[in-house]
């Protein structure tokens, strides 16, 4: 296990700002969508990525198509990095027939067969044995493939959990195993949880490669994890990667955020992801004030067009409500 | 008489068991300095503390097989589970454990545990958060399951379900816990079942979630000139049989409304009771309107299409009464 | 035609698929070198070796997932859970991700997998490794469940189940496996009940480990008299409505013979469809004869008890006609 | 974590002859049991202990009568080590009503109340949160009683495992972990079910005292059992014990017993504890044959008399089948 990120030859500024864009074009789509929460137009539990952005962008950064992504109900960050198309996500919120779930799933249950995202899991650690799944049919089949998952720090005092590891290890699976240690579960501080709090070492006693990643820096994050993935497309087995960053808003729309300091989501704030990238990027005079704006302006009509367009969907027919139960018809059969 | 909200008459019932008896405890997922996920424990935890006022881990299997555990050396847990559906995690240690040991012991280990959960759709919570498994769970031999429906039911189930020397397992549906209702803060009984409403045309079977559909039916019913009686089951097991049976054998014509999924669900089971202890009593089929078979959508209007409405329930009533 | 036993016509049907399809593999505890609990997958280990006869360590949960994940994968697994009772511990994958993808990823992914396991009671295994819970399973949208009561259709129903896009769980009776029967290695459908006997008197309806207990009464009823048309539901979800209703029409009577507990069983959802569809055909209540609503208990007598007898079910039938 | 037993003041004479005397009562209760089985008088599932009777005896020579058991399904020797009557747990093998269990248990489920034996548990893992739930109700109520929690090694692959130690850690529970790694779970050996197979490493991991015993050396054993008695009675929280043993009978009276070399049972054969104690002792001028002859014929007399007394006793009246399915009357109320 080591605990400092490799040095590595300095990506170029185009793939930066790339970065700086993802990140960006996250964190405005969330904004967006509180506004949309207050204005019902999104329903149910909704769970904000804001401050956590430098973590879906880095690692997707390292994978390519052909590789594959679990995700949680925090995922909005994940499927836009992993390039789920923003109308297809915003219709989802909305339960939009347009929607990548065809409006099943809403902001918990994103799923998009073409870029390999296989959700969306609103059940803690839940995705951890699916993805154990689809890395075994790539070692059994011995395509070169990756499967990335995403779990938080809670999820990691779950059975499934445990389970999980050992088998990733014992099998040496192509996986990818990104925790997401945000330092709380709902409003409990990772101290309250768990007996011994390094998460990492705990994965690295399942005999796996472990490693602490700085979340709030996604050029260290996209290094560490195309590091990962390098070695885990070598043959090298699971690949665990504690991530170290933090949740600015409450767990859910739900959450009155009673748990925690304001001061310590400040002091985190002081280490936004966005606001490091950009000031890097702007000493090292690769950005500058009009690129950040012309981003910005870039971003805003992508969004905009999203939402006018989730705003005009159709939503589903109710006569197809119990059209995907079975995919094969005569298992419809039940009376209903 | 107080009038509470579900939520407030549940946190008080918790905070009056606590009171009257140490060796009460909350256990769960933040049900401490968050409150509960649906914040029906906040303020415990500053008069109870943290031993009493419990915040586990991320662990369903272990902390509900740690409260059987409790059980069994003299305290009395009460266990929350989040949401239903998370429940399955802790199956084996309900069914294999809570209610089994008393038999498989030969009698000498009762559990006299009180796990309580939120169960139940309508908030676009989607497929995972929106199950409605208390009929399923009642299948179950060695359980007891309540299925609160009204302010008072919320308020005075638990402590007899603390006293209860067997595992009960509580049923909140989401969707009650902001509804306001009057409660004068005594025990009631879990045994039998309540009749809501009387009437002489139609008997129409509800519980939890799916009693104030029953009662809008039943008004939409009246104005039809059909006269429905409205049972509560409020305890899905046992069964009260009497008060059904007793029901039934008056209007002659059942409509079950069951959120649950139709296929093999509390409705069949009370479907074929009544077939089969009053059939010759029945003019009309025993009815069952239930949720769709279908994991719950997202989508608001899928979402309510899943679940049973007053106009099903009225279809079916007047179906049963042509 | 081939004589073979319960557990060789599971093998080979197993070794079959194998064989057919290199997609398909077999996954769980002891199911390599042990041969399996039940002895079902010896010797498929020497032919097709250990990673397509992958033993498992003690993690239900995670390799029932693993093989959801397989499936979503394009494998085609087939999951070995040792006996119904421990797959309470995997009953999260199953239930909130299995049944319920190809939904919530609407319509995007299916999860072409097979999981078998062992059920059922009779051999003084207690209760931790007795229960029936197929027909509980049976209430789960997006699940099929199969029940396979014949050598043949031990045989013939996996090759069928593979080729469903959606999850099939196969309960193989642990009283089953040393039965002989004859087989002509073919896949048979996986959708209709069977009529094992005609008869005009009273419909039998029974499954798996019950089936045998329904022709022995059956054979009894004749002695007195009484013609008992005897159907092998086969597959409890989806439900053969039609074979079902269409006996029952001629007969006008029906004895449901389910080894799951009473109380919100299958049979329960069996006599509700019955009473819902054909209540004006019937001369009698529909009768179910289950299993005691106890804990299965180890001692030959109290186990024998708590199941269903062919003497039960020749009683409430004889009943129906009286 | 340490892996060698302290030193400690030698046991006296009768006290080691005691343990002796246990391990010797179990192994032939256990060898009676097997005639038994072939004369199917005892049925269902029977997993013996021959072999691993030191673990029992050893753990079981710490504990005082105030404590808690929870055992596995592979627990005649611990039930018996624990103090249950032989003719109680004989009778349960029968089925009879004067088993321990009233019938309803068999082999796999003994339970008595009087000894605090809180079963019997068939669900690999399943025993490990009763045991954790025990341990907090003592530690909430602040009495000073240890839970011993017993399970093999392929429990530890289950996620209850995980949640468990985590639990028993994090909270600092009065609770004894009694791992019997026999190398096998059924015909899996450990190195085929864990990535990483050093248990008592895995179990420290989790933040508490672990540490290796010889599971064929009964004194090594009570030594162990009693400095972690002590520590978690001291307030020390939980202790682990990893327990390296082995079984020489098959997993249960259906297994073949394929998987394993003939060779590897005889070499542990060497190292019998019964064996190993007996030598030890003769060679201090402990023990004579003529107290071995004693003690094989009083334990003869007692396996007789249970024996006896299981074949002569009366079985459970049919109409008591439901009669412990609730222990509230009203509850009985569903139709049967
Ligand atoms: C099995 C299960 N238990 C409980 C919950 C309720 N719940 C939803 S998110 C959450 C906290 C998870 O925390 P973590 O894994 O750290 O992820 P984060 O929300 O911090 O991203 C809880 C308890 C759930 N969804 N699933
Ligand atoms: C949850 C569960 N899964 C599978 C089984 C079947 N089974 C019974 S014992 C056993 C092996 C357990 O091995 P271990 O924990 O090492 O204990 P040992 O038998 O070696 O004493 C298995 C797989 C079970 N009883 N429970
Ligand atoms: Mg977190
Ligand atoms: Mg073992």
């Amino acid at each position: 296990m080591t605990t400092t990120a490799p040095a590595q030859a300095a990506p170029d500024t185009a793939y930066r700002i790339g970065l700086l864009r993802q990140m960006l074009r996250i964190r405005r789509f969330e904004e967006r969508c509180v506004e949309l929460y207050s204005a019902t137009k999104i329903r149910g539990f909704m769970h904000l990525y804001i401050g956590e952005e430098a973590v879906a962008v880095g690692v997707m950064s390292a994978l390519t198509p052909v590789d594959a992504v679990v995700s949680t109900y925090r995922e909005h960050g994940h499927a836009l990095a992993r390039g789920l198309s923003m109308p297809s996500v915003m219709a989802e919120m909305y339960g939009k027939a347009t929607g990548c779930s065809h409006g099943r799933g809403g902001s918990m249950h994103l799923f998009d067969a073409g870029t390999r995202f296989y959700g969306g899991s609103a059940i803690v650690a839940g995705g951890l044995p699916l993805a154990v799944g689809l890395a075994l049919a790539d070692r059994m089949t011995a395509r070169p493939v990756v499967t990335a998952c995403f779990f938080g720090d809670g999820a990691v005092a779950e059975g499934e959990f445990h389970e999980c590891l050992n088998l990733a290890a014992l099998w040496r699976l192509p996986i990818l195993l990104c925790c997401e240690n945000n330092l709380y579960a709902m409003g409990t501080r990772l101290d309250r949880a768990q007996a011994a709090t390094n998460l990492s070492e705990r994965a690295a006693s399942y005999a796996m490669t472990a490693r602490v990643v700085d979340g709030m820096d996604v050029l260290a994050v996209a290094d560490a994890a195309s590091d990962a993935v390098a070695q885990i497309r070598a043959g090298h087995g699971p690949y665990f990667l504690e991530l170290r960053t933090y949740r600015y808003r409450a767990h859910s729309m739900y959450d009155p955020d009673r748990y925690r300091d304001k001061a310590e989501i400040e002091q985190w704030q002081q280490r936004d992801p966005i606001d490091a990238l950009t000031t890097h990027l702007t000493d090292a005079g690769e950005l500058d004030e009009a690129t950040v704006a012309r981003l910005e302006s870039e971003l805003a009509d992508e969004l905009d067009a999203a939402v006018e367009a989730a705003d005009r969907a159709p939503v589903e027919q109710v006569d197809d409500l119990t059209r995907f139960v079975y995919r094969d018809p005569a298992g419809y059969g039940t009376t209903g | 008489m107080t009038q509470l909200t579900y939520r407030e008459a549940v946190r008080e019932a918790i905070r009056d068991a606590m009171r009257r008896d140490e060796r009460v405890f909350l256990m769960g997922e933040d049900v401490g300095p968050y409150g509960g996920a649906f914040g029906v424990s906040l303020g415990l935890l500053e008069e109870f503390g943290p031993d009493r006022v419990r915040d586990t881990p991320l662990s369903e299997s272990a902390f509900v097989g740690a409260g059987i555990g409790a059980a069994l050396g003299g305290l009395r847990p009460i266990v929350e589970i989040m949401t239903v559906n998370f429940s399955l995690l802790a199956l084996d240690q309900i069914m294999n454990n809570a209610a089994t040991l008393l038999h498989m012991s030969g009698g000498q280990f009762n559990v006299p545990l009180v796990i309580r959960m939120t169960t139940g759709a309508g908030r676009q919570l989607a497929a995972q958060h929106s199950h409605s498994l208390e009929g399923w769970y009642a299948h179950i031999p060695g359980l007891r399951i309540l299925t609160p429906a009204t302010v008072d039911d919320a308020r005075g189930m638990l402590w007899p379900a603390l006293q209860c020397p067997d595992p009960v397992l509580i049923f909140e549906h989401g969707g009650l816990y902001n509804v306001t209702g009057d409660t004068d803060g005594s025990d009631v009984d879990i045994d039998t079942a309540a009749v809501r409403r009387t009437g002489r045309d139609v008997t129409v079977i509800a519980y939890g979630g799916t009693l104030a559909t029953a009662l809008a039916a039943a008004d939409d019913l009246a104005a039809e000139g059909v006269d429905a009686e409205v049972i509560d089951l409020r305890t899905l097991r046992p069964l009260d049989d009497a008060t059904i049976l007793g029901s039934v054998g008056r209007t002659h014509r059942a409509v079950i409304v069951d959120e649950g999924w139709r296929s093999g669900g509390i409705a069949a089971e009370i479907s074929a009771r009544i077939s089969e202890q009053a059939l010759y009593d029945l003019d009309a089929p025993v009815a069952r309107v239930c949720s769709a078979e279908v994991p719950v959508p997202y989508a608001h209007h899928l979402e309510q299409a899943a679940l049973p409405q007053p106009d099903d329930v009225v279809a079916a009533a007047r179906q049963a009464v042509s």
